[in-house]
């Protein structure tokens, strides 16, 4: 989990940032999955015979925030795009030399 | 149904076999387009001896037509990604070891 | 018949380490795509297998959808080589 | 049958109309709409406000499922005030873009800021009213991503690199706020606010729920930019187009802020986060570090919207300072600072903004002059200004006073020299520009016959704020008794989860 | 054996992670991206998230990689070396990390089935949904019935998306078509394979959508494999053919009436006295409502996250060309 966080604050490229927040977040989706187990259960459809399941909740909520995660991506790269097109680079300290008022 | 079982495993256990070589393959072998071909022949067969193996296991229900849906998927797109994959190295400039060879040989000349 | 799947499972799962070490440390730029792609393959069977080892084989639904992917990833990948030159 | 649902409508009107807008796609009607459903959505609150102030709870259970298990609104005095605020801003400021984003957004794109724009409502009015912690997070994304767009559309390229540190920034606050949510999850097994109350008090001092209030208090300060963690909000609100800056500058930040509180007072309850873990010492400090160093560079920037953003951060430290004196008092000038600054900040920014409108720079140089061209805009930001620096008379001496009052009360002197000393920045800063605009000469290259006043909508809403300053400042009944029974409230519901938690725990 | 497992797929990720970080090739990042992907899909496999694991394979691995690839043509491969220190990011991950790891110490053992989490609120979805809902599938009707509020916001923020990608980038117009370009003319192998296999993913999109009551699937991963479909089209024939036969303005229209057919379902159940999102007003009978309810929204949430997962893939790819062509 600690990776993709260390690589959003080190990373130079705005590329790479994107990569690790994903990163990041995918290990928090895990957290949460890791929660929800239960020991002997079975994945949260009903069978006939079965009656420990894992918690369906956390599943839900996970549900919820990849999608919400890859909609963030999704802009984070547009923004990339019109980034590079306004500036010419995606490295973070090369734009902050051409427009040191920021 | 004991039979089944038996060819089943049998059926598995080569299909890892050929999976296996087949991964080695991509480290031993010494250029791209031999390592290439390594992966992909031996990936279609542990694919096909794979599944069926599972499908002997099935009962003929949806699951039987899921994992021949599978089959299917994965004999047609696999070749296709391979072929794909090596005329577009082909494309990029990659040369196989004999033909890197004859160049060196030129170079040297 | 668990025990084989057992096996079968654990011998899938080293031929993917395999497919990753490959790669992770790959000579050329290919031989990672390749790598990548056989990953991705032995991944469909580690989830068909997997799913005969839980008990639960109605989940094949997953494996179809990472055959599915893995193939339009390869797609996108030698597409995506039509814009950017691949060699080093 | 509208009474029994208000308190979804401040949520799903903006939330409907935006798909409606992006079928539409002609801009005066789009306008028009969008406006509508705007004041409608200030109307309901205002309606919701008035019934949380009679009956105290409002709750409602979307799907009809019961609380735990599904998710619920809830309504009080304290989100109904902060909703009030948020969705009137929104309205004035619809009113204000249609002739500023004329002038700072291409044309193609008017559709998408309104969609946007009521994207962003939608998000802000869910956060505020909603009683389950993931259904928050889940709003917090939706008026993020909208906000994100909103920035983007600025004219200036930076406003490219302000929205993508923005992007990376809230993303990693929101996703603190999962982990904290997540541990708290594990703990208790619930994500509704209230019973999540109830469930934390047994477990006195549980390292994993200490460590969730952790990550959910670093993750709201990102949000809310909280001083350490401000540094993606100059950038933001100086490169955004003016009208998106006015909305964010009045709403967003009070909305974290509101966040902040809920957690604290709702959902930990007050005793556990200042008594047992400290926390009002870290955010006294952290507040008075955020005043004085954020004023100081607001003295220093040239740029008239940096000067701004910077005093918002500065004012975010005053807001956070109210709360960290726990007292009754203290949160109450929070509260009615969230409104106040709405009030103040949303004209400033919208004088500025009609400034760019008719010189088209917001440099402090460009102001030199106005006074005469454009007086009506200048007086309105004179007057907004010397409501930041808490002149009497105006709703910014209300917060003040009620700030200064509660620290007396706490016996602490030396936050309350502080505040007055933090003042005198604000002098300083607000000064330069006024100074600027009534006492310098207009530069010769600039075309006098074309800077003349700005068009009526944008001046319109802008003198409602002005008006508004200046009557909330001499009749303050309605703020404090709104603000006192929304802190009161929030003291006792802390109170009485823990009186309940003891009766459990037994 | 399933710990086994999960310990090896962990280490596998770790390992993935770390190289993430030295490599400086970004396409490689995004190949390994890619497999912490699938990675973590098979770990919520093992897990019984098996709905995620559907969802993270589809989304993470198969959109965000493509996007992501996308991104890469227009802005190139190559990281470079970075001249700023990394010893503060190092120490704010550190702080970060130990304090995850102080928040561990108290955490309630894995998988234990005493845990507070699976004795407060998640029983009832257990026992009582089927006989509530009359689904087999728990995820469903949590996420579609008890917590239906939450995905209808989800599914605004994808829409929130669309509008954030269309404002950026927008979408070229048609007229511009006039430079021909057809994705791979050559390969006359992955045309017709192409050609041959969209309809049955889109079939199997179908059955993903209808399915998703009674397995795995539902709304969104239908929704995402429809545009895969769509996707691949695009990347084997080019865009301009791909416009012809979706169009982009198609698109968003049907991203807004997705949201909008989401949330009539609640306006016609507050119509019928019930509070919003209240599927067992719809019927007679409380369950038969239920699962019209979490139908018809299955479908809204499906036909919103295609048109928005197509309509941000072709903005991307028109900037792709448009790039290609100067």
């Amino acid at each position: 989990m600690m990776t993709g966080f260390y690589i959003v604050i080190s990373a130079n490229n705005l590329v790479k940032k994107i990569v690790g927040l994903n990163v990041f977040q995918t290990s928090v989706f895990m957290l949460y999955i890791s929660m929800g187990k239960v020991n002997g259960g079975t994945a949260p459809i009903l069978v006939e015979g079965v009656t420990t399941y894992s918690n369906p909740l956390p599943h839900v909520l996970i549900l919820t925030a990849i999608v919400v995660g890859v909609a963030t991506t999704s802009v984070g790269l547009a923004l990339i795009i019109r980034i590079k097109r306004a500036y010419g680079t995606v490295e973070e300290n090369e734009f902050e030399n051409q427009d040191d008022a920021i | 149904m004991f039979i089944l079982d038996i060819i089943s495993s049998v059926l598995l256990i080569a299909g890892v076999f050929f999976g296996f070589s087949g991964a080695l393959g991509l480290f031993k072998f010494p250029d791209f387009f031999t390592r290439m071909h390594a992966a992909s022949v031996t990936d279609s067969i542990a694919t096909i001896l794979i599944l069926l193996g599972l499908i002997l296991q099935t009962s003929f229900d949806i699951n039987t037509a899921k994992l021949l849906f599978i089959l299917a998927f994965l004999m047609i797109t696999s070749p296709t990604a391979s072929h794909a994959l090596a005329k577009s190295a082909r494309h990029g400039g990659l040369l196989t070891l004999p033909e890197t060879q004859v160049k060196q040989q030129e170079r040297t000349y | 018949m668990t025990e084989v799947y057992t096996a079968v499972t654990i011998a899938i799962l080293v031929v993917m380490a395999m497919a990753l070490a490959r790669a992770i440390s790959a000579p050329t730029v290919y031989d990672r795509i390749l790598g990548v792609n056989m990953f991705g393959t032995k991944t469909v069977l580690f989830i068909a297998v997997g799913g005969y080892l839980m008990g639960r084989p109605d989940f094949l639904d997953i494996a179809i959808v990472y055959a599915l992917i893995n193939f339009i990833g390869m797609v996108a990948v030698l597409r995506f080589f039509e814009y950017t030159a691949p060699i080093d | 049958m509208l009474e029994q649902h208000l308190a979804t409508l401040p949520i799903l009107l903006p939330l409907i109309a935006a798909p409606i807008t992006l079928l539409l796609g002609r801009s005066l009607f789009l306008w028009i709409f969008a406006t509508a459903i705007s004041a409608l959505a200030c109307y309901f609150s205002w309606q919701l406000l008035a019934a949380a102030l009679t009956e105290s709870v409002l709750s409602y259970a979307v799907g009809g499922w019961p609380a735990p298990w599904g998710i619920e609104l809830r309504v009080d005095a304290a989100n109904a005030f902060v909703l009030l605020a948020v969705s009137a801003l929104s309205t004035l400021v619809l009113i204000y873009s249609k002739d500023s984003i004329e002038k700072e957004i291409d044309s193609s794109k008017h559709t998408l800021y309104y969609t946007a724009h009521l994207l962003c409502l939608a998000g802000l009015s869910g956060i505020l009213l909603t009683g389950d912690a993931f259904n928050l997070f889940v709003f917090l994304e939706i008026s993020s991503l909208a906000t994100y767009t909103l920035v983007s559309l600025g004219s200036d390229r930076r406003c490219l690199t302000a929205a993508f540190r923005y992007l990376v920034m809230g993303t990693i606050g929101a996703t603190f706020i999962l982990i904290g949510v997540g541990m708290l999850y594990m703990n208790t097994g619930t994500l509704n606010m209230l019973d999540l109350a109830n469930r934390i008090d047994i477990y006195e001092s549980n390292r994993t729920i200490n460590t969730g209030l952790a990550f959910i208090m670093v993750g709201v300060s990102i949000k809310l930019a909280l001083f350490p963690l401000h540094m993606w909000l100059p950038a933001a609100y100086t490169h955004a187009p003016s009208a998106v800056t006015a909305f964010l500058a009045s709403t967003a930040t009070k909305v974290a802020f509101y966040v902040m509180i809920r957690f604290i007072f709702t959902i930990f309850g007050w005793n556990y986060v200042f008594e047992e873990m400290g926390m009002d010492l870290i955010l006294m400090v952290l507040a008075i570090v955020a005043i004085f160093k954020c004023s100081y560079m607001a003295t220093v920037q040239s740029n008239v919207k940096t000067v701004l953003a910077y005093s918002s951060v500065a004012q975010i430290g005053y807001m956070i300072l109210g709360v960290s004196l726990v007292s009754v008092t203290g949160l109450m000038s929070g509260l009615i600072h969230i409104f106040n600054h709405a009030l103040m900040k949303g004209a400033l920014f919208m004088a500025v903004g009609a400034v760019f409108y008719r010189v088209g720079s917001v440099d402090i140089n460009a102001f030199k002059g106005l006074g005469k061209q454009m007086p009506l805009t200048m007086a309105a930001f004179t007057i907004a200004g010397l409501s930041i620096i808490g002149v009497p008379l105006t709703v910014g001496f209300v917060s003040k006073w009620y700030l200064v009052t509660a620290a007396l009360e706490q016996q602490h002197w030396v936050v309350a020299a502080l505040v007055l000393a933090g003042s005198l920045l604000a002098v300083v800063y607000i000064g330069r520009v006024i100074e600027a605009a009534y006492f310098q000469k207009p530069p010769a290259s600039r075309d006098s016959n074309q800077v003349k006043e700005a068009p009526w909508l944008m001046l319109a809403p802008m003198w409602a704020l002005v008006l508004a300053n200046i009557y909330f400042g001499i009749d303050t009944s309605l703020t404090t008794e709104a603000a006192r029974s929304a802190s009161e409230w929030l003291f006792q519901t802390s109170a009485i989860a823990a009186a309940s938690s003891v009766e459990v725990s037994q | 054996m399933g710990d086994l497992i999960d310990l090896v797929l962990l280490a596998m990720l770790a390992i993935t992670a770390l190289q993430m970080i030295f490599l400086k090739d970004l396409f490689a990042v995004v190949m390994l991206f890619g497999i912490y992907s699938f990675l973590s899909a098979l770990i919520f496999i093992n897990l019984d998230a098996v709905d995620v694991a559907f969802t993270e394979a589809s989304v993470g691995a198969g959109i965000s990689t493509v996007l992501m690839l996308g991104t890469l043509a227009l802005t190139g491969r190559k990281e470079k070396k970075s001249s700023h220190s990394s010893i503060l990011p190092l120490l704010v991950v550190c702080i970060t990390g130990a304090a995850l790891i102080y928040g561990t110490l108290d955490m309630p053992p894995f998988g234990h089935p005493n845990n507070p989490i699976h004795e407060h609120v998640a029983p009832r979805y257990i026992e009582e949904s089927p006989k509530e809902i009359g689904l087999p599938n728990m995820v469903t009707s949590v996420l579609a019935s008890y917590r239906g509020f939450d995905t209808l916001g989800e599914t605004v923020v994808v829409f929130a998306a669309l509008i954030g990608v269309l404002a950026l980038l927008g979408v070229r117009r048609q007229e511009e078509n006039d430079v021909p370009e057809s994705g791979f003319k050559a390969h006359h192998v992955l045309h017709v394979v192409a050609r041959f296999f969209i309809p049955l993913i889109i079939l199997f999109a179908l059955y993903v959508q209808f399915h998703g009551d009674f397995g795995p699937g539902g709304g969104f991963q239908a929704g995402v494999i429809a545009a895969a479909a769509f996707i691949l089209y695009t990347l084997v024939f080019g865009l301009s053919r791909a416009f012809a036969v979706v169009g982009p303005k198609f698109l968003q229209a049907l991203a807004s009436i997705g949201v909008l057919l989401y949330a009539s379902v609640g306006f016609f159940s507050m119509y019928k006295g019930g509070q919003f999102l209240d599927y067992s007003k719809l019927a007679t009978d409380p369950i038969v409502g239920q699962h019209y309810g979490i139908i018809i929204i299955e479908l809204g949430v499906g036909i919103t996250v295609f048109a928005v997962m197509l309509s941000i893939f072709y903005a991307f790819g028109s900037q792709a060309e448009r790039s290609n062509i100067q």
